[in-house]
């Protein structure tokens, strides 16, 4: 639970920049020359129609994959260049759940920990469960959850990851109408600490001073 | 047809094979009878548990 | 299991009454003590005739005797496969509990029954065939009856949701029955050193007798002893499936 | 049968879509049998005398791993269902999807088998026997196999557990197909051995259909 | 195209019917006793929370599970026991897409066609393809389209369909404010031809008319 | 390394999840060697002189089912992209799969050969030589294949020519561990062939890891 409590260092530098970025999937131009800035405390939200190019963009943001031309850096280093450093700070959530349906939630949590490398006492990891509604279904294997269950475990592990770097894609989808204003007020608390997000949404979001890039 | 006891375990040579045999046989079926028993009792250790449980519930309720 | 019925409907009772678990549960209670008496008879007087009454064969020596284990428990072995899968047959067909846990309390006895065939069969095999085990077409079908039966337990035990997985088991309980025959006849399809299914017609008609007879009892005691575990492991599954229904709650065992 | 033809189209497309599936079953096949010399030494009368086994084997082992997909991937992403849902009757679907496994990891072996015969050394009568036991006995693999898939579907730890239950059942197919090759070798009948398969093939082909449909229906729920 | 021009017949009965329905999910009672009736021309919006069991409960309508107790109808039949004939009345569209990630949009709408036993001519696929915004995506294996374009694809099997009951779980995730309209719209025409619509959702709909199921 | 210890026991848990599957995997490694013989006939000489090149071909297909499922299903539920991004090295963490994998598919076989090997008659030196091979040869099996495994994840059409390449590599370990139980059983030097195992296990050990996880990266992108 100490994500929205503790914070990350501050900056008057742009953490996050991206440089003329030209993206291309199969022989289609999806963007080019876009520029980034993100600042500690930031939340920037793309938009756009369906199919212009914001998976793409998070994508390239998160160094899973490599623009055509243009520089991605993190702290003023290339993120390639510094991926180990960059993915400390970094947590990215994709179309899919990501997690293994045949492991309970609380198992779940527990891999992630493991191989994010962060001491995480099941305490911790029960005790965020509950905090989204999962109470009583630690132990039920994640194929049993329901589709918003799903997402609720994968707002657990946003409080149990400690990133500083939030990058979201669609992640309210299949939220109910509770757990939409949870995820909303874990993102301000987010960067009330310095934190930084990065999402898509189709629904308009009730965050203040959220920045806009419109795809 | 056995003259002494030690002639009978000897099973003219064949010792090993026999007591094998059915030496394995009663031990497995033997076992797997523990085997259930444990189970069963198991499973009403388990279900006397929530009883209780149960009944405590009731009575911090009243 | 096959008892079982014939004890219900002997008794004058509409037996469908007993299909339910509710009320099979302290039926079966009743019935397992009968079933360990008459294992110990069959099982006393079957080693009795086994060891002090069946002479001494005059080309295998004692070692004959594993005799009457090894058939009692290969016979055993694929009746109760039928068996099993006559049960999980009705519990398909009918979409009826009882004779699904029925199925899955016998598979484990079956899968023993079949490890002792093969089991006694090596240690016959030892000093009469002078090696532990040949791809004698017998000895290969009957391990894979043991596959069979794991095959089923294995299924059974990875699918979460049980009334899938008494349907799933059901299904591959009753496509496996093809193997049973080719296991019985699978002497005359291939020329092989196990022995056909008449072991003793050219030997003294009364050592012939005294042998059958063992065997026989041996297998009643067998049978009987798999009637009992099987109904003590179907209590044991009664509970486990049924342990959140009120008449579980409300048994005696369990108000103690 | 419009909707029988629009699956095996389908299955045949989805294959072709990835090139490589085409050949997978072929090339283990041809792995597998190669595999033997090497672990075994090149002596060729031993050879010659356990190609028919060999071939045998190997063809049941390639048809497993193309079984593995039959039904997972279409449970995976949702398509299951909508055949479920689809107005035709399953069986019909299934046996489709059956067909067109068999075109793909079936057919294939049938028309190499002769290749790998001849570099085991058999000869002209072996082969013909050999090819004649495969085009009877693998859609008989193919029909057994897909109760397998259809059983372990969604089961975790399918693949593994699949061919845990479905090999045994294979047995049948693999005694009387390779024992044919090795009766007509030293000169036995081997029309027994043909009547056999053909009566597991008839077998298979009216009952497993359904049998698959209704453990599909059982995954789904 | 022809879905939103043919009309289905009309009845002063109701076409659907659940009555007593309960569902059990391991060992959850998720709910019992809940009897429905849709006529024709009707929409309903199931909602509740994550979890609540709206997904089980479409599952059961569609005839893919099967209730603990209680029974479903359509024209005063069981749906189990007529179930070719209901079957051709209905599409389901699930949580997951159901779509073959290696064909294409319009293999994939000719592959519906064949199993759902439907003529469907390529033209009027492409037509359908083109009139959600997939121009000249037609031909692009679906693993290569993006989260909303794949639900487009869907939208063009809903159009080509030419099923009475429609019961859809989710249909508006990953889709942009105009896709979202467009469907919304679809509804509306399907429901105008006497057609009925089940569906879930978390956002408010404009849809005219609509019956709620709180779960 | 407290990243690969989370990750050979998540994939352990993974398996043990699916119950059965620790024994299927055994399972299958039984029921292919049993194939044989009834493929084969029941010459006990035959069978004794086939048996090590059998139960290596068959360790090799034990192996090489359980690789199918090494990255595909991370690959599939979007887990494998949050592996690459994991702050550890990913070259460790594809280490931790291949450990998780041996473990699974690699050491219940070297312990269950001698009973596998005790049913084709070998005698005992045979067996500690089968066993010695095995125990050095199914590593390097599961470490090559993990290069397939990551390789023909969603590579499309190229996959082909990538398991040419891997099954071929399998060739040598089938070679010098089978080779090693027939020189001993006639009375040859084996240790060329032990040394040779281990030059190969060596080897791979070193550098396998990171192609697989270059392979592996390139497979995400
Ligand atoms: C692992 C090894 C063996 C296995 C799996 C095995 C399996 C079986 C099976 C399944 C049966 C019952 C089938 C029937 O009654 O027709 C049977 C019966 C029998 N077996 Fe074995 N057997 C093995 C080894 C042996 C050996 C080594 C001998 C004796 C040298 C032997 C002698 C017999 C005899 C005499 C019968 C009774 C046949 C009859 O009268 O029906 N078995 N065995
Ligand atoms: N191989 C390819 N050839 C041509 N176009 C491609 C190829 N791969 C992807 N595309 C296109 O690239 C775009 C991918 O967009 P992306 O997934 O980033 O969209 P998105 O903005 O996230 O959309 P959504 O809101 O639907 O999630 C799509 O328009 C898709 O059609
Ligand atoms: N085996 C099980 N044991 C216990 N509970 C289960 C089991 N399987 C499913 N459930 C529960 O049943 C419910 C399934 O609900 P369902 O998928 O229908 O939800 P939903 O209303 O569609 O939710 P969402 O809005 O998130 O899609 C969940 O609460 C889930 O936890
Ligand atoms: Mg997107
Ligand atoms: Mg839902």
């Amino acid at each position: 639970m100490t994500a929205t409590i503790s914070t990350f260092p501050s900056s008057t530098q742009p953490l996050l920049e991206a440089n003329a970025l030209v993206c291309v999937r199969g022989e289609r131009k999806l963007f080019s020359s876009l520029s980034l800035q993100v600042f500690a405390g930031e939340c920037w939200h793309v938009r756009g129609e369906n199919g212009v190019g914001k998976t793409s963009l998070l994508r390239l943001l998160s160094g899973l994959a490599s623009p055509e031309s243009g520089d991605i850096l993190w702290a003023g280093r290339s993120i390639h260049q510094e991926a180990q450093g960059y993915r400390q700070k970094l947590l990215f959530l994709g179309h899919r759940d990501a997690l293994k349906e045949d492991l309970t939630a609380l198992e779940n949590l527990r891999m992630y920990a493991g191989i994010d490398g962060i001491a995480l006492t099941d305490e911790d990891a029960v005790i965020a469960l509950r905090r989204f509604g999962l109470k009583g279904r630690e132990d039920l294997p994640v194929y049993c959850l329901s589709a918003g269950q799903k997402k609720r475990v994968l707002m657990a592990r946003m409080v149990t990851r400690h990133a500083q770097l939030w990058i979201l894609d669609e992640p309210f989808n299949a939220l109910d109408a509770t757990a939409v204003q949870e995820l909303e007020q874990l993102i301000v608390d987010h960067l009330k600490s310095n934190g930084m997000v990065i999402l898509t949404s189709h629904q308009a979001l009730a965050i203040a001073n959220m920045k806009v890039l419109d795809l | 047809m056995w003259n002494s006891p030690a002639e009978f375990f000897a099973m003219g040579g064949y010792a090993l094979y026999v007591w094998c045999s059915f030496g394995v046989g009663l031990l497995v079926l033997t076992l797997d009878t523990l085997a259930v028993r444990a189970r069963h009792q198991s499973i009403i250790k388990r279900l006397r548990r929530e009883a209780v449980a149960d009944q405590f519930d009731q009575e911090v309720r009243k | 299991m096959n008892n079982v019925n014939n004890s219900t409907t002997n008794s004058g009772v509409n037996w469908f009454r007993f299909s339910s678990p509710s009320t099979f549960y302290p039926l079966a209670g009743k019935m397992i003590p009968w079933f360990w008496a008459l294992t110990i008879i069959f099982g006393v007087i079957g080693l009795w005739i086994s060891f002090f009454i069946a002479p001494v064969d005059a080309v295998q020596g004692q070692g004959y005797r594993i005799i009457f284990i090894h058939v009692p428990v290969s016979w055993m072995s694929m009746l109760i496969y039928l068996v099993m899968a006559a049960w999980a047959g009705i519990g398909l067909v009918f979409n009826a509990r009882l004779p699904a846990m029925m199925a899955e309390a016998l598979a484990p006895i079956g899968a023993w029954m079949a490890f002792l065939s093969l089991w006694t069969g090596a240690f016959w095999g030892k000093p009469m065939w002078g090696t532990w085990w040949v791809w004698d077409a017998r000895l290969t079908s009957e391990l894979i009856l043991l596959f069979l039966y794991l095959g089923f337990i294995a299924l059974k035990a990875s699918i979460d949701n049980p009334r899938r997985a008494d349907k799933a088991g059901a299904i591959l309980a009753l496509v496996g029955v093809i193997n049973i025959p080719i296991i019985y006849f699978s002497v005359k399809w291939w020329n092989t050193l196990h022995q056909g299914a008449s072991v003793s017609l050219t030997k003294a008609p009364s050592m012939a007798q005294t042998m059958l007879w063992g065997m026989l009892i041996m297998t009643l005691c067998c049978w009987m002893y798999s009637v009992a575990v099987g109904l003590m492991r179907v209590r044991a599954i009664i509970l486990e499936r049924e342990a959140h229904t009120d008449w579980v709650k409300q048994l005696k065992e369990v108000n103690q | 049968m419009n909707a029988f033809i629009a699956i095996v189209q389908r299955d045949l497309l989805l294959v072709m879509r990835r090139k490589s599936e085409v050949l997978t079953a072929l090339f283990f096949f041809v792995i597998v049998t190669s595999l033997f010399p090497l672990g075994i030494g090149a002596e060729p009368a031993l050879l010659k005398k356990i190609a028919p086994g060999v071939i045998w084997v190997a063809a049941l082992l390639s048809t497993l791993l193309g079984l593995q997909r039959m039904f997972a991937a279409d449970y995976a992403d949702g398509t299951l269902e909508q055949l479920v849902l689809s107005p035709n009757s399953l069986t019909v679907l299934v046996l489709g999807k059956v067909v067109a496994h068999w075109l793909v990891c079936g057919l294939p072996l049938v028309l190499l088998a002769p290749v790998i015969g001849i570099q085991f050394d058999l000869d002209f009568e072996s082969l013909k026997i050999l090819m004649a036991g495969l085009l009877l006995g693998t859609p008989v693999l193919s029909l057994l196999g897909s109760i397998g898939a259809a059983l372990t579907l969604g089961v975790r730890g399918g693949s593994v557990l699949m061919s845990l239950i479905i090999l045994p059942l294979y047995i049948p197919v693999l005694i009387f197909g390779a024992g044919a090759v090795y009766a007509s070798s030293v000169g036995l009948d081997i029309s027994g051995h043909f009547s056999l398969l053909g009566a597991l093939f008839i077998l298979a082909f009216a009952f497993v259909p359904w049998v698959s449909a209704t453990a599909v229906k059982i995954a789904i729920e």
